[in-house]
């Protein structure tokens, strides 16, 4: 027989005004399993409390329901209060008598009927509430960083300077990300490269960051704390720890004819490369696709040449399991190809280029070492136009969300342009200048103002070549949509930013969701933008949406903080309020039968496959098992269970019935 | 036929299967299913227009299942079930050979052996799904009924409810070795078959089998006392078709309409 | 002379929505009728369409089912399965002849105090309005010799 | 001896008057959406014509698919316990068949065994039954086999055979007496009339397949027969003399009932121990239990067998389990 302390609180007069709290105590006492039943002007004060714990040990109570306000408010309080008077802090339930009754009823008879009832339901509850306890899991205090850009980079210098161990990895053979490319940034003009450099060299020299570039992350196991990630390490036919980065080899490698991807195609590069100059590592790759050497079996010129031996033609690609107990998405954005665009001539047309060639064309670094030269024939262009939208806020043919970061990079292509042709003259189509940010408002002002750059509100309906020119027609509606031509000798378009490629493919390797465009999801909206649903795996940078650099430094940062949170226990402690799959003695092992139809149901992929092993090996029975410590409590695999084999800890199926048996 | 005994009989010769389980003649006109375990068995196979019950009722069975590799001889709706029960993790693709009638008349046809579940898939595929006639009737007339009228309908056929449970094990998606049924921690289903324990019995199984009923009225011609309790899982199957375009038994990938979700999924009640 | 009819109404709502928008109705101090017995679950997910069974077993003559709106789940999803569930149970409940008038699926928000208190006394009034669901209890003790 | 006599199908109509007349309710065959069920009647013509047998049997009408024991309340600090009378109504079970009418016998057997089971004995002593000799039979039926036979007069008061222009209605018992005393009037004499009903070969030597059972509790036969079996438990639950049942409280905190509900050997969880152990763990086990409770403990226990041969487990199973073909092929069984 149960032992139940009822403590009825007047909270002042909050609940004794319309609720008769004397006469609700004494009601109490003849529920079967009540064995003490008081009433208390304030139950949440010293004095009340400690009436509670006094209680407990004298009547010896095996559970304790405080009916006072809403348990939202102070269930932690009076759990701590009956767990330190020795009682399982999981056997206390509040009754709301406030919130949910004294406060929204009138005072009379069935007020103080309905705050009797409140408490008999959770008797019943209590009566078969089982003492819980927190579940501790142990955290590796390791992060792995997807992703070399500017997120990543500062989420792993964030991280490590936090006194934890970070391993980057990095698809591509250098870190440095989107932002390397960039000629100057807004709204401050400032060089990409002179403020991104020191960033990747420190990351680099970082004795607590572990960079892998020109690496892929494989495979994905285990749950937050304790994932298992195997890291495919691509061979670099290289060994990197004699390489000194001399560069000889490049500059001998016979074929040079390779389209730059660093300079988005409008260079050229070597079968050995290093993506640009300032690479980190800056180390050498060879294009398997493109050699010589794997195309004929000939050359091996590098190999010849370099001073240290470095070369290994027969190098494979290395599977590297790593154990990690947080992981940071940071694997930035594409943008749209020109060649997605019919009215723009689908990409055929040399002079139409995107915003990233653009930022190389404008870059010291670049092609063009910063000096205007259109693509076709070299020409400094006198005429630019720029498109914004171009693909983004697009129904029909793009993307219908907002890109972002467009309007204020055409405000800095233009007047980059501006400053490089003086005589020059730049428009730019556009929907809406979306300016919102620090200085950002200015700098379009400044650009339009200053720099005399011709915005036309409208779009573009078509472009074609006429005479060496780009003939590009549109519409301008803030003059009543009057037909606008302007001859140009190139064109930029500022294409929708997407999700990177193969990001699906990723979140699913990872089990984190991502929205329709393939961008990552966040664990709420407002609440949790850094998080994903899936514990320990956390989002930084534009493979959430698009952003710019400020903002993805921002959520870089973070995600840190959280990753260097998680960190700072040797155990993770969490609310036992989780779903168990029910256990039975052999041969039936557990109600559970099998089918999974719980494991889609699951919002947190906390459902996984348990095997019952006989003793020669065999399985016997595959059961699922549900990852205490990725659970969050829901209980939608409870409601779907057909054999009901799984249950909700403090919301169980045999609480919640004799709830309903109560009413 | 021929062609069926010869298939059946090669297959255990071979020791490909441990048993093909068929129908035979039964009492009367009835056919019943058939376990042939021995070459000289399969003269026993009859395949006709009478050949009406789920075999795959028996592909997890555990009885059955112990005798090894099965090959079941399959109408359109076994095929579908078991297709579901690959889905649902209850058999491993490969672990039953399929026998099909091609043209559905084994009489005039050939018999084709689907061995995996992409065969049995394709093979699927080809066919489309039509509810039986006279099922269509009886629940477009009682769809037509007010709504009173239904209540007094399945109230009074509920209440003649003995909860043998001749529907349950008679299914081929019931193959839980603990059903909600049997569950008394909380006792959520009366066991007693007063009218409450049966109502609720035949609520929680067409939830059950929403989703997952592949349309086969086993349920509804096991009843000994003649309950077409097969129109409510086939009214819960339809009602998921109609509103998430789901269907079970097509597919050895799960996907179950009731744990998954779109978020623009559409209703008219919530307010 | 006859004792006026009071309908009996049992709510199953979710932790962070429905429960936080009720609690915000008190801390309002907003008045509605007090027929409701909640029952707080962490999530809409959670509800087993037997609890709305047993609720009207145990004589419940209407039964509001409460969460978050679509979006806005404290744990993203259970909401959705919660509707796709609703919509087939609320189809089938039809089919079978019982009176679906007398479930209330909504979405009320920890922000929507206001809306609490309309959604119980709009239950509650139309209940009322409808009479004991004397039908369902025709099966409570039948069929017992 | 039996008294003989002629009822005429007006005379029946006048019987029935009579019996509700004395407050009895008359329960018989009728046919509900071509389904033949045992349900009141208020006249002969809302009898079913030319059925053969009920789905059910009338064993319901004594045993009942749920019953209640007790029940109670409970309050503070006290349980106040109500011992429920069966609502046992005067009722004449009208036109059931002589295999079902001999079936009371078997349930008597089992129900006033070692205690006396006071439900079941007040229901029966309700009851007088009418029993209506058979003129067709069906794959399924084997009373003749079994000890019965489609005219025989085991467990009805009156036996009626069909006919020509009525019925040959013999009283057999003393509560046969008391309803022919309700209207001597409609029984004209019948001495000298034959009665006839359906012949029905016997289709196994039933006391040698009784005799060998001992024996066979190994057979891989069980095994083999009960391949298709599913263990429902539609078998047990038309059977008219299935007696196990099954004891369900059903309680809330405020009251509670103790019911009788009907079970079946062929269910998996009828055996099962609360340790997950099963005697019975496989179907032909349970199979071999229904054969043996039926044919072998049963005349070891009672001296009777636990078997009528009517034949309803047979149209009833889903799986079509024939228990005549069945029962055949174990008698043709070497041992």
């Amino acid at each position: 027989m149960s032992r139940i302390g009822v403590f009825t609180c007047h909270c002042g007069e909050n609940i004794n005004a319309t609720v008769d709290c004397a006469k609700v105590a004494e009601m109490c006492m003849s529920v079967p399993g009540v064995v003490h039943s008081v009433d208390y002007k304030y139950m949440c004060s010293d004095p009340g409390q400690r009436m509670i714990q006094e209680a407990v040990a004298e009547h010896k109570l095996d559970g304790v329901i405080v009916a006072a306000c809403s348990p939202r408010m102070h269930e932690p309080t009076f759990r701590r209060t009956v767990a330190e008077a020795g009682l399982n802090p999981y056997l206390c339930e509040m009754a709301n008598l406030r919130e949910h009754c004294s406060w929204v009823h009138e005072k009379g008879q069935a007020t103080t009927q309905k705050a009797a009832d409140l408490i008999r339901v959770l008797v019943e509850k209590v009566k078969r509430n089982q003492p819980l306890h927190p579940i501790k899991v142990p955290v590796t205090k390791t992060a792995l960083v997807i992703g070399g850009g500017i997120a990543g980079i500062q989420v792993a210098l964030d991280i490590a300077n936090g006194g934890h161990k970070v391993v980057l990895v990095e698809k591509s053979p250098s870190i440095g990300g989107h932002m390397s490319q960039l000629s100057e940034t807004f709204p401050t003009l400032d060089c990409s490269q002179c403020i991104l450099t020191p960033r990747m060299v420190e990351a680099a020299q970082h004795p607590n960051i572990t960079l892998m570039t020109y690496s892929e992350v494989a495979k994905v196991d285990g749950f937050i704390g304790n994932f298992t990630v195997t890291v495919r390490k691509k061979a670099r036919k290289l060994d990197e720890k004699l390489c000194t980065g001399c560069g000889l080899c490049i500059q001998k490698c016979p074929f040079k004819k390779i389209p730059d991807e660093f300079n988005e195609g409008l260079g050229t590069r070597t079968a050995i490369y290093v993506p640009f100059p300032q690479a980190v590592p800056n180390k050498p790759v060879i294009d398997t696709l493109n050699c010589t050497f794997y195309k004929t079996g000939k050359c091996k010129v590098c190999e010849k040449l370099c001073p240290t031996g470095a070369i290994r033609f027969e190098q494979e690609d290395e599977l590297v399991t790593l154990d990690i107990g947080a992981i940071v998405l940071a694997t930035g954005f594409k943008l749209m190809k020109t060649d997605a665009f019919p009215e723009y001539g689908y990409g055929k047309h040399k002079d139409i280029i995107d915003g990233m060639q653009f930022e190389r064309l404008a870059s010291a670094s670049g092609p063009t070492a910063g000096v205007m030269k259109r693509p076709s024939d070299g020409k400094e262009p006198e005429t630019v136009v720029f498109i914004a939208c171009s693909g983004s806020r697009d129904r029909s043919k793009g993307v219908p969300y907002c890109s972002k970061i467009c309007c204020m990079y055409t405000a800095k292509h233009a007047m980059l342009y501006k400053h490089k042709v003086h005589h020059g003259k730049a428009y730019v189509f556009y929907m809406d200048i979306r300016a919102a940010g620090k200085d950002y408002d200015e700098f379009v002002r400044r650009a339009i103002e200053e720099d005399e750059v011709k915005y036309i509100r409208g779009r573009v309906s078509r472009i074609y070549e006429e005479d060496g020119k780009l003939i590009v027609k549109g519409a301008d509606t803030l003059m009543g949509g009057e037909p606008v031509e302007i001859k140009a000798d190139m064109v930029v378009l500022a294409t929708a930013v997407q999700s990177n490629d193969r990001s699906e493919e990723l979140a699913q390797t990872l089990h984190v969701s991502y929205d329709s465009y393939g961008f990552f999801a966040e664990a709420h909206p407002k609440l949790r933008p850094v998080e994903t649903n899936t514990g320990g795996i956390f989002l930084a940078g534009a493979c959430q949406a698009p952003r710019d650099i400020p903002e993805t430094v921002a959520q870089a940062s973070g995600a840190a903080a959280k990753v260097v949170g998680l960190f700072s226990q040797d155990e993770l402690t969490r609310e036992p309020i989780v779903a168990v799959v029910n256990r039975q003695p052999a041969p039936v092992f557990s109600y559970c039968v099998g089918c999974f139809l719980c494991q889609s149901a699951c919002p947190y992929q906390a459902i996984e496959q348990e095997q019952i092993l006989a003793r020669n090996g065999e399985v016997i029975k595959t059961l699922a098992r549900i990852n205490p410590g990725l659970c969050q409590g829901c209980g939608t695999c409870v409601a779907t269970c057909r054999t009901k084999a799984i249950d909700l800890q403090g919301f169980s199926n045999e609480q919640i019935y004799a709830e309903l048996m109560t009413l | 036929m021929e062609a069926l005994k010869q298939k059946a009989k090669d297959l255990l010769e071979r020791g490909e299967v441990k048993a093909i389980v068929g129908y035979t003649k039964g009492t009367g006109d009835i056919r019943r299913p058939y376990f042939a375990q021995r070459p000289e068995q399969v003269d026993g196979l009859v395949l006709d227009e009478a050949c009406t019950q789920n075999l795959a009722t028996y592909a997890t069975k555990h009885e059955v299942r112990h005798l090894g590799k099965l090959g079941v001889v399959a109408l359109p709706v076994t095929q579908r079930a078991l297709l579901q029960l690959m889905a649902e993790r209850q058999i491993r693709d490969g672990d039953v050979i399929v026998l099909v009638a091609e043209e559905g008349n084994v009489e005039k046809g050939n018999v084709k052996e689907l061995a995996s579940a992409a065969a049995l898939e394709e093979h699927l595929a080809l066919k489309t799904d039509v509810m039986d006639e006279k099922d269509q009737e009886l629940l477009a007339k009682l769809n037509a009924k007010s709504r009173e009228e239904r209540w007094a309908f399945w109230h009074r056929e509920l209440s003649r409810c003995v909860k043998c449970y001749a529907c349950r094990n008679s299914c081929p998606m019931c193959y839980c070795d603990h059903c909600t049924m049997d569950c008394n921690r909380p006792q959520w289903v009366p066991v007693a078959s007063h009218d409450l324990g049966n109502f609720e019995y035949h609520v929680v199984r067409a939830m059950h089998l929403a989703g997952r009923c592949v349309e086969c009225g086993e349920c509804g011609r096991a009843c000994p006392v003649g309950i077409p309790v097969h129109l409510l899982t086939f009214f819960a199957e339809e009602s998921v078709h109609r509103q998430f375009g789901q269907r079970a038994g097509h597919s050895a990938k799960l996907d179950y309409a009731l744990s998954t979700f779109r978020p623009d999924d559409k209703e008219s009640f919530i307010r | 002379m006859e004792e006026k009819f009071e309908p009996k109404l049992t709510a199953f709502v979710c932790n962070w929505c429905t429960y936080a928008g009720a609690d915000l109705t008190g801390t309002s101090r907003i008045k509605y009728q007090s027929n409701v017995r909640v029952l707080r679950v962490p999530c809409t997910g959670r509800i087993d369409f037997m609890l709305v069974m047993k609720a009207f077993q145990k004589g419940a003559d209407g039964v509001i089912v409460s969460g978050c709106h679509p979006n806005d789940c404290h744990y993203t999803s259970g909401n959705y399965h919660a509707r796709r569930r609703w919509m087939v149970y609320k189809d089938l409940m039809d089919f079978m002849g019982m009176d679906t008038r007398r479930v209330t699926f909504s979405w009320v928000s920890a922000a929507e105090g206001v809306r609490w208190a309309q959604l119980v006394n709009e239950v509650t009034d139309q209940v009322r309005a409808l009479g004991p669901y004397a039908e369902y209890q025709q099966l409570v003790g039948a069929g017992i010799e | 001896m039996a008294d003989t006599f002629e009822l005429s199908h007006e005379a029946l109509n006048g019987l029935f008057a009579a019996l509700r007349k004395d407050g009895r309710r008359v329960l018989a065959p009728v046919d509900s959406d071509g389904r033949t069920e045992l349900n009141e009647v208020e006249s002969p013509a809302q009898v079913a014509k030319d059925y053969l047998q009920t789905i059910l049997s009338a064993k319901e009408v004594v045993f009942p698919k749920v019953e209640r024991l007790l029940s109670y309340t409970t309050g503070p600090g006290k349980v106040e316990l109500k011992d429920p009378e069966p609502k046992a109504l005067p009722t004449v079970l009208f036109g059931v068949r002589p295999c079902e009418a001999a079936a009371f016998g078997a349930l008597d057997a089992v129900f006033n065994w070692d205690t006396r089971d006071s439900f079941f004995n007040a229901r029966m002593a309700q009851i007088a039954v009418i029993g209506l000799s058979c003129t067709k039979a069906d794959a399924a039926c084997f009373c003749t086999t079994v000890g019965g036979g489609p005219a025989d007069t085991r467990g009805s008061d009156i036996l009626l055979s069909p006919i020509e222009g009525g019925f040959l209605a013999e009283v057999l018992t003393e509560k046969g007496r008391s309803i022919q005393a309700l209207a001597p009037e409609l029984f004209q004499d019948g001495r000298g009339i034959d009665k006839t009903a359906v012949k029905l070969d016997k289709a196994f030597d039933q006391p040698a397949l009784t005799a060998k059972l001992p024996g066979m509790f190994d057979s891989a036969l069980w095994v083999d027969q009960s391949l298709r079996c599913i263990g429902c438990g539609a078998c047990a639950f038309v059977c008219p003399t299935c007696v196990c049942f099954d004891i369900q409280e059903e309680a809330d905190p405020k009251q509670g009932q103790r019911l009788r509900c009907w079970d079946s050997c062929g269910y998996r969880m009828f055996t099962l121990h609360a340790s997950g152990h099963n005697p019975r763990e496989v179907q032909s086990q349970r199979w071999r239990q229904r054969i043996y409770h039926k044919f072998s403990y049963y005349p070891e226990r009672y001296g009777m067998l636990g078997c009528v041969g009517c034949g309803k487990c047979t149209r009833a199973c889903p799986v079509d389990m024939n228990l005549r073909e069945h029962l055949v092929e174990t008698s043709e069984m070497k041992a």
